[in-house]
């Protein structure tokens, strides 16, 4: 039995100027269910609120309607009076009579007719309504960091020092990522590994933080503050604890002649290898597809020399489960090679190369200690060419999207350049100069106006070789189009940013969404950046779009705030508008048919299977199952679920069904 | 025949399965379904062009189930029945081995359910031309026009539910109709009971509807609801490229595109 | 009115008590003083309640037809109806049609020793005929009532037990399922045919009358077996589902009986020629 | 037609359109009152079958509306909300139901004044079309003359 | 009374359906549409099907319509109004094409609704309603009325019953009713002198496939035969059977709400529905379909003629023929009369 309060609100005027405030209230005081009914000046002042509260307890209210504004405003308030009068919160409901009727429409019956209509609505509405209490959900207060790029690093960083646990796992032997790779960065010119290595020292040392090296995501259950995830530590082929980082396994493997990852093919590592010598873990691993003893059966020198007897050829990969709050995606990006350009001759010409491999050239820890030197014969170039958006903003391409970093790049490569070759002369082919950045635009003015970079706006079409020179030919736009045809030694690719192969794989493992050029999806393009549609996952940095590194550096702070937000709750508080199988009684036990298409329809991937166990533990029925931690309350399987065996509370079947029998006709 | 006969007469012989669902001669020169639990039995198997029933609808009773492991003789329209009720978690190997029956009318075996739908996959979903005669012609018609035919033809209607029945895929143990809190479908066969009865049937069975007529077959009145379900398929095929049932890919109506058809939306 | 047996009585909700979770009791009085002039009814017999728009179902009378003027139900908050009559207040009118079905013999049972046994919501069929005996209480000889519940906030009709426990002439047993006591709980914990045989009842001369979920029946009655009572002398009121109320809409057909017209009271020697279908 | 008022029922997500008209209301922008708004979390919540309700109960014209593709709260709910509308739609319209009753549009919460004409295009072409007869013809006729038909 | 005979010739057939009309009444004849046959409002006589063995749909709605109205109510200021139907609204109706087995249902049909309380709604339905029947001049293998008490030019249950004298001939009327007399009064030139024709001659012939009284007896003894079980595997557990027989007569009783009004509707249900008998509890007592199909037999073969000494089947072979799954009446009744017990 429904006793049933309704609050009109004159707002003011805001209200009672077109809307007869009192024959609303007099009408719904009519309805069945209705046991009080009151308009007032102002519902939401004190005195008004007071109203509803004592009217809840002297009357004893099972429902309260407030026909006022709207309940994007005040709904908040009007169930919190509520809740403070002892009335469960949930059971109030608000007539919006002031944004959709007596703002909108002219004084008059027609208006006051609606407003009657409004309260009517949600007076059998309300009858429907169920207690409801907030969710509560446990909060791991750990955190899983994917990818030790320069974003992984600084969110671990960042959390670890919040007090919360941190657990980073990188796929490589070393974090460090793309920024270890390069040389200087814009647009201050500092030297990459200079700002980047003591971070990873501080990562490896930090109390907080476990890192795993050569490990990946194996798999990833639950949800928000209650996640399980699968880490598969690759094998390392060697024992981390007995191994002191000398080196000398790597000096003496025979297996000298791999192309070093790190140095982008442009220099040679050993089978077994530290990737770069300022490596966090400095430690090595085996590499087994290029090892002599892994492919032959034969060699094992490393073992033989290692004063610690830490190799261990048969290692397994170990596969750790961990239990983590929220995770924090930063796996990054990669570039597309030369090979992916028919035009510039599918990557066979090798002084035609990417702009992560002139990084490398112009390291001092590179494979030429810093000198630009050509990789075919280590000539120093004379003349180079600059080709931005390689792949980037080209529809034909696949990758219509403009990759951001290479128009900086491009310049600091130019400006590099012509500091260490004094007379080389450099040009730039660009479509559009994109400096958007704080002291951006002014670095590329210096590489054209100090360091005398040749800026040529246009594209080029074709590059080929002939006479030991490389020749580029586009055209000057500036120019009219007029063709330009130069003679250069080396060409640089500013190739596109694009996702990690595997990134789609990823993603489906996290239930993550991503976007058509597989970068992780963001939750909303402007408002929720580092957010992704899964509670409790984050994103940083170049994994969700290409970004140069304040930004990701940013991406990761703003991911690690919203981690450690996360665990500064011991309990996570939740709408209970959630969306709930049914059951009933034996032997049906669910209208549930345990079809699970809802389970493709949720876009939180809530719903799972639950099987309905006999007392002797055998399986009677499977049937569909709301996780509540996931659920988000769209109710989207409610309208799909042919059965109705899903409903979801606070907009149920009959609430909804009520409301609408309710709009035309009196009940 | 005795192909069939023989195979199914092995299967129950050597226990792989313990009942087999195929068709008999039976009144009126029609024909139904068999259950053969004994090897003998499986003589009064016959297969011909009269064998229309979708036997796939027995696969999901409770009565049947519990008999053990189901043979099932089927044809294209009944494999693809099998086939989106195994997507729907109804039918698995375990409980259904599948003796296949071509438009040829040969006998095909399957190992399992991946080669049934494999097989399935060969075919297209197509609507015979009569029907779709039947389509364009209602197209043609004023919306008014066509109200007034379906009005004319869902009146009959008195609820027997045999379309419901027939169907493979209403499978549910409680179906919306029989929901009555709130009362969505209204229980007496009037005009507008009707008229929502079959819109809603209409809609659940978009995109999963595989086109064996079952429905139409089992109405006593012939009431032409088989093309509700066809226009069905057509929209599924013009609007959200079609469909085929397949046991893991994701349901056409549970899934989306970001650009599926947009145009009627101001 | 008398014309269409489909047309309910228009009673008027006087007055609403709740007897336990999702339980209350509804004190009807006819709108119309000729219909209740007319109206009569004996022990056992049930009627059909509706709320307009939302439709008709059964149960049966719980008050004593010694008490005139008014009738009263109480049921349980599960399906359409029961949700909507739930939705009712003091004040709002529903239909009634009835009496149907047979009754309690009572005359028959007249000297002889009388037990009562039930379980959870059935012991509203059996609240009429107890009050009935209580109201003719020199009729009869002893009188016990064993009542059991799931738990203590599960039992119904708190006052008229603690009423039943205070009087002299009426020997009452009350029970709850194991966990379902509360600290205060004074009464028996136990299953009720386990406290049907921990009592002991004597069967001599005795009528007992049966009411419960299935499962309780189920093994109450080979305990009243044991102790001695025949099958013509164990009572119970099936609860089949209804539509009409008189012998036409085929529902409650169990075997040739219809449950509305030859029930819903049969003995467990009736019961037992029945086929097992309610 | 002119003293006809259509009675026009709105299904509408919370984030997007309700919060739509709730600006067209702080906007102060005028439309027809004709039309009674029914809020829900999403699009994706939306039952068909409510709509069928809706005309029973007696509504001249139907409007639903989102949040703009890409702008789900939910992501995806007015994805797969679209979807439904695409095959009930063209259902309807097979069966003779007059979809030019049921408008279907996005509706964000920055477009107050797109509420208003939506609202008011709405309430003209049903004031044009008239009151929904053929529907409230089998809503209304007796139960007991159906054998009669 | 004594059944009268005339002739009727087979062109005055349409001048007796235009006189009936003309005189108010509603006549109810078989109309076709999509091959199946219907009893419904008939407008012009050309419109009457013909050649049916048997309509799809008996014709029980005349008296037992699918979905009739028992009540309005409408919710006031004052209270609560509520109004029965009016019997004045109950058309008269001619009832015109019904073959003697549907003639012979509405006995059993009224065996129904009037033992013990005697339903109004349904006899005043009834008492509007004038059967002209047709006797059968062909069969098919559904049929088996000879089994059940009834033949092909059984005049019970008819007011008028019509037999076609040969191919293409004029009719036999026979006036069995005093119902009958005024129609044929109505217009006395279109009754004949017909002499003493040999009706059974015109008449189909239906074997008699099993012994009615026998079946009951079997019945008796073999509720628990697994035999319940093998003959419903097939069943779908539709109300096809139901819906098109002309005896049975399970119905529901629904509201209908609009607004503060509204109306209570009986209307047709089945006891092969699984939720017929399932209590809100989630007990069945019919729980599988066995057991449904064990009461749609015992109950037309036992309990009906234990408790109101008639048969609830009147051979009309319409649920075998509107079986979806092919679900044959008699043959499962000859398996009955054939079990051992």
């Amino acid at each position: 039995m429904s006793k049933i309060g309704v609050f009109v609100c004159h707002c003011g005027e805001n209200i009672s100027a077109t809307v007869d405030c009192a024959k609303v209230a007099e009408t719904a005081g009519k309805y069945d269910g209705v046991t009080f009914s009151v308009d007032y000046k102002y519902m939401c002042s004190d005195p008004g609120q007071t109203l509803i509260k004592n009217a809840i307890a002297e009357k004893g209210l099972t429902g309260v309607v407030v026909a006022a504004c709207s309940p994007r405003m005040h709904e908040p308030t009007f169930r919190k009076a509520c809740a403070e009068a002892g009335l469960n919160p949930y059971m109030c409901e608000m007539a919006n009579l002031r944004e959709h009727c007596s703002w909108v429409h002219e004084k008059g019956d027609p208006t006051t007719d609606k407003a009657i209509d409004l309260v009517r609505v949600l007076v059998e509405k309300v009858k429907y309504n169920q207690s409801l209490n907030a969710i509560k959900v446990p909060v791991t207060k750990t955190a899983l960091v994917i990818g030790g790029g320069i974003a992984g690093i600084q969110a671990s960083l960042d959390i670890a020092n919040t007090g919360h646990k941190v657990i980073l796992i990188e796929k490589d032997p070393s974090i460090g990522g793309h920024m270890s790779q390069l040389s200087e960065t814009f647009p201050t010119l500092d030297c990459s590994q200079c700002i980047l290595t003591p971070r990873m020292v501080e990562v490896a040392q930090h109390p907080n933080i476990t890192l795993y090296t050569y490990a990946e995501l194996e798999s990833l259950e639950g949800f928000i503050g209650n996640f399980k995830a699968k880490i598969r530590r690759k094998s390392k082929s060697l024992d981390e604890k007995l191994c002191t980082g000398c080196g000398l396994c790597t000096t003496k493997c025979p297996s000298k002649k791999i192309p070093s990852e790190f140095n982008e093919g442009l220099g040679m590592r050993t089978a077994i290898y530290v990737p770069f010598p300022q490596a966090v873990p400095n430690k090595p691993v085996i590499d087994r597809k290029n090892c002599t003893y892994y492919t032959k059966g034969k060699c094992r020198i490393c073992e033989k020399v290692c004063p610690t007897g830490a190799i261990r050829f048969d290692q397994e990969d170990q596969i750790v489960e961990v239990e983590v709050g929220a995770i924090v995606l930063a796996t990054g990006f990669t570039i597309k090679q030369t090979d992916f350009f028919p035009e510039y001759g599918y990557g066979k010409h090798p002084d035609i190369i990417t702009g992560l491999q002139f990084e490398r050239l112009a390291s001092a820890s590179g494979p030429t200690l810093g000198e630009i030197r050509r990789p075919s014969d280590g000539k120093v170039p004379q003349t180079i060419v600059f080709l931005s958006c390689a792949g980037s903003r080209d529809e034909a391409k696949g990758i219509p999207y403009c990759s951001k970093i290479c128009c900086m790049y491009i310049a600091k490569h130019a400006m590099l350049y012509q500091h260490k070759v004094h007379g080389g002369k450099s040009y730039v082919f660009y479509m559009d100069i994109r400096a958007g950045g704080k002291m951006y635009e002014e670095f590329v003015r210096r590489a054209i106006e100090d360091d005398g970079v040749n800026y040529v706006r246009g594209r080029v079409s074709r590059i080929y070789e002939k006479n030991g020179k490389l020749i580029v030919k586009g055209a000057d736009t500036l120019l009219g189009a007029m063709p330009v045809e130069i003679e250069a030694d080396m060409v640089v690719l500013a190739t596109a940013g694009v996702a990690n192969e595997g990134a789609e794989e990823l993603a489906q493992k996290l239930h993550v969404s991503y976007d058509p050029y597989h970068f992780f999806a963001e939750a909303h393009p402007k408002l929720k950046p580092v957010e992704t549609n899964t509670a409790g996952i984050f994103l940083a940095g170049a994994c969700q779009a290409p970004r140069d590194i304040p930004e990701s550096v940013s991406m990761a702070s703003g991911a690690a705030v919203k981690v450690a937000g996360l665990f500064s709750q011991d309990e996570l508080t939740r709408e209970p508008l959630i969306a709930v199988v049914n059951r009933q009684p034996a032997p049906v036990y669910s209208s549930c048919v345990g079809c699970f298409l809802c389970v493709s329809a949720c876009p939180y991937q809530a719903i799972e299977k639950e099987e309905i166990k006999d007392r002797s533990g055998a399986v009677i029925k499977r049937v569909a199952k709301v996780n509540p931690g996931l659920c988000q309350g769209c109710g989207t399987c409610v309208a799909f679920c042919r059965t109705k065996s899903i409903d979801i509370q606070g907009y149920t079947h009959e609430q909804m069904y009520s409301e609408v029998m309710a709009l035309l006709n009196e009940y | 025949m005795d192909e069939l006969r023989k195979k199914a007469g092995e299967l129950l012989e050597a226990s792989a399965v313990k009942v087999i669902i195929g068709y008999e001669n039976g009144s009126d020169g029609k024909t139904r379904a068999l259950f053969a639990e004994k090897p003998e039995e499986t003589a009064r198997l016959v297969f011909d062009s009269r064998c229309v029933m979708n036997l796939a609808t027995y696969v999901t009773k409770k009565e049947v189930r519990n008999k053990g492991r189901i043979g099932l003789v089927a044809t294209l329209p009944v494999m693809r029945a099998v086939i989106q009720l195994a997507s729907e978690h109804q039918v698995d190997d375990a409980g259904l081995l599948v003796i296949g029956i071509t438009p040829e009318s040969k006998m095909v075996e399957f190992k399992d359910l991946a080669e049934v739908e494999a097989f399935v996959h060969r075919y297209q979903i197509e609507i015979d031309s009569k029907q779709k005669e039947m389509l364009d012609k209602l197209e043609k018609m004023t919306p008014s026009e066509r109200w007034d035919f379906w009005i004319r033809e869902l009146t009959p209607c008195f609820k027997c539910y045999a379309c419901r029945a027939a169907c493979p895929m209403c499978y549910c143990h409680r179906c919306t109709v029989d929901f009555n809190q709130p009362q969505w479908v209204p229980v007496p066969s009037h005009e507008l009971g009707n008229i929502e009865w079959h819109i809603m049937r209409a809609i659940h069975l978009a995109g999963r509807c595989v086109d064996c007529d079952a429905c139409y077959n089992a109405c006593p009145l012939a009431i032409p609801l088989n093309l509700l379900t066809k226009r069905m398929l057509l929209d599924a095929k013009e609007h959200l490229g079609g469909y085929q049932p397949s046991i893991k890919a994701d349901h056409l109506m549970s899934t989306y595109k970001p650009d599926d058809k947009d145009n009627f939306i101001i | 009115m008398t014309d269409n047996i489909y047309m309910p009585y228009l009673m008027k909700v006087e007055k609403i008590t709740w007897e336990a979770p999702g339980v209350r009791t509804f004190m009807l009085k006819f709108i119309n003083e000729e219909d209740q002039a007319r109206f009569d009814f004996k022990a056992g017999q049930f009627g059909e309640y509706s709320v307009y728009g939302s439709g008709e179902c059964t149960f049966c009378i719980a008050s004593s037809p010694t008490r005139k003027g008014y009738i009263e139900c109480t049921f349980r908050q599960t399906g359409k109806v029961t949700n909507a009559l739930a939705g009712c207040e003091e004040g709002s009118i529903i239909g009634f049609r009835g009496p149907y079905g047979n009754i309690f013999p009572i005359d028959e049972w007249k000297g002889k020793n009388l037990l009562f046994i039930a379980g959870g919501i059935a012991l509203p069929p059996m609240r009429c005929v107890i009050w009935n005996t209580l109201d003719l209480r020199d009729n009869f000889k002893d009188i016990t009532i064993i009542y059991g519940a799931r738990s203590v906030k599960d039992l119904v009709y708190k006052h008229e037990l603690d009423d039943w426990k205070m009087r002299k002439d009426v020997r009452l047993i009350t029970t709850v399922d194991p966990g379902g006591e509360s600290p205060d709980w004074n009464g028996e914990v136990g299953f009720v045919p386990t406290i049907v045989e921990k009592v002991s009842p004597s069967s001599e001369n005795t009528v007992a009358i049966v009411c419960g979920p299935p499962v309780m029946i189920k093994y109450t009655f080979p305990v009243l077996a044991k102790l001695g009572f025949t099958d013509e002398n164990i009572y119970t009121t099936l609860e089949n589902r209804m539509k009409c109320g008189f012998g036409k809409c085929g529902r409650c057909n169990v075997g040739k009986y219809y449950v509305c017209k030859d029930g819903p009271v049969f003995t467990l020697a009736q019961l037992k020629d029945l086929p097992d279908e309610y | 037609m002119a003293d006809f008022e259509p009675r026009i029922v709105a299904f509408v997500c919370n984030w997007c359109t309700y919060a739509g008209a709730d600006l067209t209301g702080t906007s102060r922008i005028k439309y027809a009152s004709n039309v009674r708004i029914v809020r829900f979390p999403c699009t994706g919540r939306i039952d068909y079958m409510l709509l069928l309700k809706a005309f029973d109960e007696g509504a001249d014209g139907i409007i639903v509306s989102g949040c703009h593709p890409n702008d789900c709260h939910y992501t995806s709910g007015n994805f797969h909300a679209r979807r439904r509308w695409i095959m009930f739609r063209s259902l309807c319209d097979f069966l003779g139901i007059d979809i030019r009753r049921i408008k279907f549009s996005w509706v964000s919460a920055a477009e107050g004044a797109k509420w208003a004409d939506i609202v008011n295009s709405t309430v003209s072409s049903i004031r044009e079309l008239g009151p929904y007869e053929e529907y409230r013809k089998i809503v209304k006729r007796p139960a007991k003359e159906v054998t009669n038909g | 009374m004594n059944i009268e005979k005339r002739l009727v010739r087979k062109g005055s057939l349409e001048k007796l359906f235009n006189l009936l009309k003309n005189n108010g009444n509603t006549i109810m004849g078989p109309l076709e549409r999509n091959g199946k046959t219907r009893f419904a409002s008939v407008n012009s006589f050309r419109d009457i099907a013909s050649g049916y063995v048997q309509t799809t749909q008996s014709s029980k709605e005349v008296a037992f319509p699918r979905a009739e109205k028992i009540l309005d109510y409408s919710k006031n200021a004052a209270g609560m109004s509520v109004k029965g139907i009016d019997p004045a609204e109950i058309p008269q109706v001619v009832l015109w094409g019904v073959r003697p087995c549907d003639a012979m249902g509405i006995g059993e049909l009224s065996a129904i609704f009037n033992w013990d309380y005697k339903d109004k709604i349904y006899n005043n339905r009834l008492s509007r309603v004038t059967v002209i029947g047709f006797s059968c001049e062909k069969a098919d293998e559904y049929c088996f009325c000879t089994s059940v008490g009834g033949n092909p030019g059984s005049t019970e249950g008819s007011d008028i019953l019509l037999t076609r004298m040969g191919g293409d001939g004029d009719f036999l009327a026979e006036i069995i009713t005093g119902k009958g007399a005024r129609i044929a009064a109505l217009s006395p030139e279109l009754f004949e002198e017909a002499g003493n024709p040999e009706k059974d001659k015109f008449l189909a012939s239906v074997p008699v496939r099993f012994e009615r009284e026998m079946i009951s007896r079997k019945l008796d003894k073999i509720f628990e035969s697994d035999e319940w079980v093998s003959q419903s595997l097939k069943c779908l557990g539709c109300g096809a059977c139901a819906y098109v027989c002309p005896t049975c007569a399970c119905f529901d009783i629904q509201d209908e709400a609009h607004g503060r009004s509204g109306s209570r509707v009986r209307c047709w249900d089945s006891c092969g529905f699984s939720m017929f008998t399932l209590h809100t509890s989630g007990h069945n007592p019919r729980e599988v379909q066995s057991q449904r199909w064990r009461q749609r037999i015992m109950h037309k073969f036992s309990y009906m003629p234990d408790r109101l000494s008639v048969y609830g089947c009147t051979g009309c072979g319409r649920c075998s023929r509107a079986c979806p799954a092919d679900m044959n009446i008699l043959e499962h009744l000859i398996s009955i009369q054939e079990a051992e017990v």
